[in-house]
């Protein structure tokens, strides 16, 4: 159990890395709503290929900091950066996963998925492809013509989450992606995300309330506190590749982490 | 924007009675001169203005007081003609309960068309009772609008002319006062666009010939003539009669434009009745601070040229 | 409530208003030339109908209004949500027509009538850029209200996925302001049709709002009223048209 | 955009327009009677503000249009709003005043004026029933339309927790109609304020219309360009109160 | 495990029972979306004070049954009842905390947690007390007097909780209550549902995606299979009272269900 530390210290990630600099990185971010200030104070960076979980109570600013690495928030001080880039605002790669979906109501399912793809302007024929690959990933082949109102709750983040995919960001941020997910289809897509993950490369911010769900994913995962700006511990979590492999489920170093930010958390309620 | 050489676009009233013009236009008048006439209709002289001074129509019929409006304002116009004298087509009636005379009209409500002969005739009615003007309410109306005020109980009286002040009588409204009651004299004039005399002499020129012959073929059989106005105005032949003479109407001809009495012979326009007419409402339109100053010159307002011509004189 | 039921309700209330109508005018209490029997307008429609008015059958007058009408409605409202949309995502665009459009908007048409013939003469151009403008002016309100309303989250998700700022306009905006701009349709034609009468003072021999404004002139009540009832009934077949395209187009709204 | 730069354009683009104004009034290319320059409409301005216009001093034209329009704004735009939310949530209130109102709503005030002169007079009461009708029809279609957005699940919500009929319209459907009721009554401001002139058609001899009619009739173009900014002025004021209103009690809008 | 029952089965419940009558009654309900049929022939009945959870993957119905308890929705067939008399309509007999949270966005946090109060036309001071009591309870503390669009995802569900539970009906309808809060905070609102039930008799039907909440929670667990249209398998659960106590969670009869539960749903996953 290591206190946020600094770029530096997190530069030596587990995965082989393509590139030295990092995929995202925080430097003292801070963020206050009307003055009252959220985040104070953070940094860390997350390499590329790297995927970091992030575990903390309800309302203690995990979705602020996922909209700030996303463009939507502008830090009140320090800085946020993608590719050693300074974060001024969305861009396509980012890719999110909204909380509240965020799909357009005026689009089928299919639309809402490829509209990333739309946007840039791809051939009708890969936009089909794609739509009813992703449609069948999530779950949703059949549904491609509904619209999202016609919907389930969990149908719908999983439309959000295939609309993501589809656009193949080199980031990821999620934002309690499963949550209205049942348990079969969530260690689907975890396995999924993985696979995902394996080949392109790609980095992700996964935001979530399931410890289960943070081992068995993250390379990282970072528990935020209560009342604490933001302030979190990290876990390095080592598991055996491929990491979507389910028996990973069962493996020791998997339990032993579970059952320390378990404790962790347990020392954070008293 | 001129279009074809022979056309002519001719602003007139609606709520008016143009006896002539709607002969000539319903009988081929203008055809026959080689004229191809458009007929753009207004509310009132008032409404006119503007669509002169952008050169929207080429001439128009209107009372001769807002014809000194234009003019005062600076619109290049000129009169071409005093097309219509009437003596007893704008009166000033007033319902039974709101009295015999002009000086009972003290508090009541009376309906004229601001900027209109009529706007002018009841300030005149006024003054001649010795009222003022806040001695009454002068409620503003299209005369159109007036014969429903009146019914309604609205206004006490009205000052307006035919065909709508016809209506009024019907409804049980007292004649007051008209034109000749007050000494006054009234009328219809045409104005013209100035380069239209100046520019396209031969359509004018034109124009006035099938004129003249409309006011010969109405001397000569007064029935045929009036068919087509009484028929626009959706009123029987008899009625219609009525009408006219309620007006007290006469149509100068083109060699008694040239009178003194009129437009004055060539030369001699500044003396003559109807510039001193024209003058008088503008030193009263002074008087009234509608208009800024009076014209500067008011030599220009007249153009008796295209009739010396047509006369062939 | 059953659509059966609402329709008979429907159906039923004008005929009530007539009956009403009827027998008000009937009883002697109003005379007709404040109120003119329902017959005496049905015959004046009739006559319109068969004989025309002022020498231009009925159908060509209203094909004329229909015609100003709909030019002016279509150009009017096309060019008033490209421009309220514009004003709602970009504030330098919404600084530099903020004073000009809002003072034009309480302009009255009427004191227009005067500077439209000065500028655009007496022809159909000058009567359809008035009804036009209204409804310009009616759709810029509309839809940059409706643009204003769109969710925070719906503009981010179409940025990161790539949208350009036409893409972000056409596919997010634009569709998320459809059910102010289906509202601002709806009280744009009403406008541009009683904007017609007024439209109609400028001239011209045909058109609804010449036979209202010529039959105004000769008091003629019934065909005012005639002329008045078709205006309202072309209004209210319109209206009904757009509520049910409204209906088609944005279908999802208040589903959630 | 900075708040600043924000009003540097606004307050430069009306600049612009002058400017061109000026120059174009001065190039000599268009006359006087057509486009008077700002500096004659200016002094015209002036003149009115010093000594009145026609023995009636500027502020009492003003303060008379302003009553009419007040009273009439406020009367008609809360009967609109609650009939308006009473159609979207009961459908026999709907179906009664469909036909009535959807027929009424493109009726010409120009075509009602001799009627309102024969059944109201040409009083006060004519002007501002004249004027309230507008606001009331634009309020009833917004109000409408507005209700009819509000999300499903929050009506549900409020019948859960044991809201009448009369608290759902309170608390739920109406501060969920607020957004459009608000762009409401910024359309039905213009409205009620270009209505003005056409209502003091009705008679009178005080307030902005009837300075711009009576103006108009004199062909006194300065004058009715003054009175028209005038009328533009106020409307630009009031437009922004509303707005800056709208902004405060819709809080939540576009937040999510 | 047993299928789908009739009303008449399930009628000897576990709990002592007060009234004879079922709270909620579902007899051969079906339901289809514009001819889609979703649920078909659907009974069970659910008596006064009993919990019942709802498990079942996304998408199978089971907001769709809700929203018919809840009278939402009209059954296409068979007829839903609550203390005997058919279900024509929502009423404030029947509180819902929804999926999507249906807050009101122009009130305040405690404006929305009281709105039942403030409909039932209770004094002010009572109206004050139980939103800080509510806000207290679900660790909305301090926050009564911001907008749900100043909250977090799952600061926003709480407080739909906290309106229900002010509301205190006699039928709760739960979808996914917890779905956006953390363990630890999830943990003591479902002990404190466990309390609130035992205190006020109160029916509560409850929808989750968890295992361990569903056999913690519930007196029964109704499983819904993929593509079943509804048909569920029932699981009972009896465990020590207080039902609330921490230890139930390692009850050997916790765990066995449990697990039972778990296979089932594998079983079908196949
Ligand atoms: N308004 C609607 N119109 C048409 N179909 C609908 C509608 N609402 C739900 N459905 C369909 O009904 C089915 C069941 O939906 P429901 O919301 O009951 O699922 P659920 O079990 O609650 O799922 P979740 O766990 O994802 O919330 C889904 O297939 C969905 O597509
Ligand atoms: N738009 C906003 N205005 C004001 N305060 C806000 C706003 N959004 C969030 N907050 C506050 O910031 C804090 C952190 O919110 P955030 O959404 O980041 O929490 P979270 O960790 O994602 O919680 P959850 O797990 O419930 O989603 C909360 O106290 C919340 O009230
Ligand atoms: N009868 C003349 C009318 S007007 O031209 O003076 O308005
Ligand atoms: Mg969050
Ligand atoms: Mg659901």
């Amino acid at each position: 159990m290591i206190l946020a530390e600094t770029p530096a210290a997190t530069s030596a990630g587990r995965r082989p890395q393509r590139l030295a600099r990092p995929a995202l990185r925080f430097d003292s971010v801070g963020l206050s709503y009307d003055g009252r200030p959220v985040l104070a104070d953070i940094s860390f960076s997350m390499q590329r290929g790297e995927l970091i979980s992030v575990l903390g109570p309800s309302g203690c600013g995990k979705t602020t900091m996922l909209n700030i690495a996303a463009g939507f928030l502008r830090p009140t001080s320090g800085v946020a950066l993608v590719n050693d880039r300074e974060i001024v605002g969305p861009g396509p790669d980012r890719g999110v996963v909204f909380q509240s979906y965020a799909l357009f109501d005026w689009m089928t399912v299919a639309q809402n998925i490829i509209f990333s793809l739309t946007c840039a302007g791809r051939p009708e024929a890969e936009r089909r492809e794609t739509a009813s690959r992703m449609a069948e990933l999530v779950g949703l082949a059949g549904f491609e013509s509904a619209y999202p109102y016609q919907l389930s709750g969990g149908m719908r983040q999983r439309c959000g989450l295939a609309r993501v995919l589809a656009a193949n960001p080199s980031v990821m941020l999620m934002d309690e992606p499963f949550a209205a997910v049942d348990v079969q289809t969530r260690e689907t897509l975890q396995e999924e995300i993985l696979r995902i993950r394996r080949q392109t490369q790609c980095s992700v911010m996964f935001i979530t309330h399931s410890i289960d769900e943070a081992v068995f994913l993250s390379d990282r995962v970072f528990l935020m506190r209560k009342g604490q700006l933001g302030r979190f511990d990290e876990f390095r979590i080592d598991l055996p590749e491929p990491r979507e492999s389910a028996e990973n489920r069962l493996h020791p170093s998997y339990l032993a982490v579970r059952e320390e930010i378990y404790r962790a958390m347990r020392e954070d309620g008293h | 924007a001129w279009s074809q050489p022979r056309d002519l676009r001719i602003g007139f009233q609606t709520a008016e009675v143009n006896v002539l013009l709607s002969y000539a236009t319903r009988n081929g008048l203008f055809e026959q001169q080689g004229l191809n006439v458009t007929l753009v209709p207004f509310p009132a002289g008032p409404a006119m203005l503007p669509a002169l001074a952008s050169r929207e129509i080429d001439m128009g019929w209107m009372g001769e007081f807002p014809s000194v409006t234009g003019y005062a304002n600076g619109i290049e116009l000129e009169v071409l003609m005093m097309e219509r004298l009437d003596f007893t087509n704008i009166r000033l009636v007033a319902s039974p309960s709101a009295g015999a005379t002009l000086q009972d009209l003290k508090g009541k409500r009376i309906g004229a068309t601001v900027g209109s002969s009529s706007h002018y005739h009841l300030l005149q009615a006024l003054q001649q009772a010795g009222l003022s003007q806040s001695d009454v309410t002068v409620v503003n109306l299209s005369p159109a609008n007036m014969p429903a005020a009146y019914s309604a109980g609205q206004i006490d009286a009205a000052m307006t002319w035919e065909p709508n002040i016809g209506a009024i009588e019907k409804e049980g409204g007292k004649v007051l006062a008209t034109t000749r009651s007050l000494g006054m004299i009234t009328g219809g004039v045409w104005v013209m666009q100035k380069s239209l005399a100046a520019e396209r002499r031969e359509t004018l020129l034109a124009f006035l010939r099938a004129w003249r012959q409309a006011q010969v073929d109405y001397a000569a059989d007064p029935a045929k003539v009036r068919a087509a106005e009484a028929s626009r105005l959706g009123m029987s032949p008899g009625d219609f009669d009525a009408l006219v003479v309620r007006q007290s109407v006469s149509h100068p001809t083109l060699e008694e434009q040239l009178t003194a009495d009129f437009m004055g012979e060539p030369g001699k326009e500044l003396d003559s009745r109807l510039m001193k007419h024209l003058q008088g409402i503008g030193d009263f339109l002074a008087g009234q601070k509608r208009i800024e100053a009076l014209p500067s010159d008011w030599r220009g307002l007249f153009n008796t040229s295209p009739i010396v011509e047509v006369l062939g004189r | 409530m059953k659509k059966k039921s609402y329709i008979t309700l429907a159906i039923l209330s004008p005929l009530v208003l007539l009956g009403l109508w009827i027998a008000v005018s009937h009883s002697g209490l109003v005379r007709p030339v404040i109120l003119p029997s329902p017959q005496a307008v049905l015959s004046s429609l009739a006559s319109m109908a068969l004989q025309g008015y002022s020498g231009v059958s009925l159908s060509e007058h209203v094909l004329a209004s229909l015609t100003r009408v709909g030019v002016a409605f279509a150009g009017g409202s096309a060019l008033g949500v490209a421009v309220g949309l514009l004003r709602a995502r970009s504030s330098a665009a919404d600084a530099l027509l903020l004073v000009p459009g809002e003072m034009l908007r309480p302009i009255p048409p009427l004191g227009l009538i005067p500077l439209f013939i000065l500028w655009f003469g007496i022809g159909e151009t000058s009567k359809i850029l008035l009804i036009g403008l209204s409804v310009f002016l009616i759709m810029m309100v509309n839809s940059q209200s409706g643009a204003r309303s769109v969710p925070a989250d719906l503009l981010r998700a179409a940025q990161t996925c790539g949208a350009s700022r036409m893409q972000i306009f056409r596919h997010v905006v634009l569709p998320a302001a459809l059910p102010q701009i289906m509202t601002g349709l709806r009280v744009a034609l009403g406008m541009a049709l009683s904007i017609l009468v007024a439209s109609e003072l400028l001239g011209g021999d045909r058109g609804l709002g010449f036979v209202v404004l010529d039959a105004a002139n000769f008091f003629r009540t019934t065909y005012v009223f005639a002329g008045v009832i078709l205006i309202g009934a072309i209004g209210l077949v319109s209206d009904r048209l757009i509520a049910w395209l409204a209906r088609r187009i944005v279908h999802w709204e208040g589903r959630r």
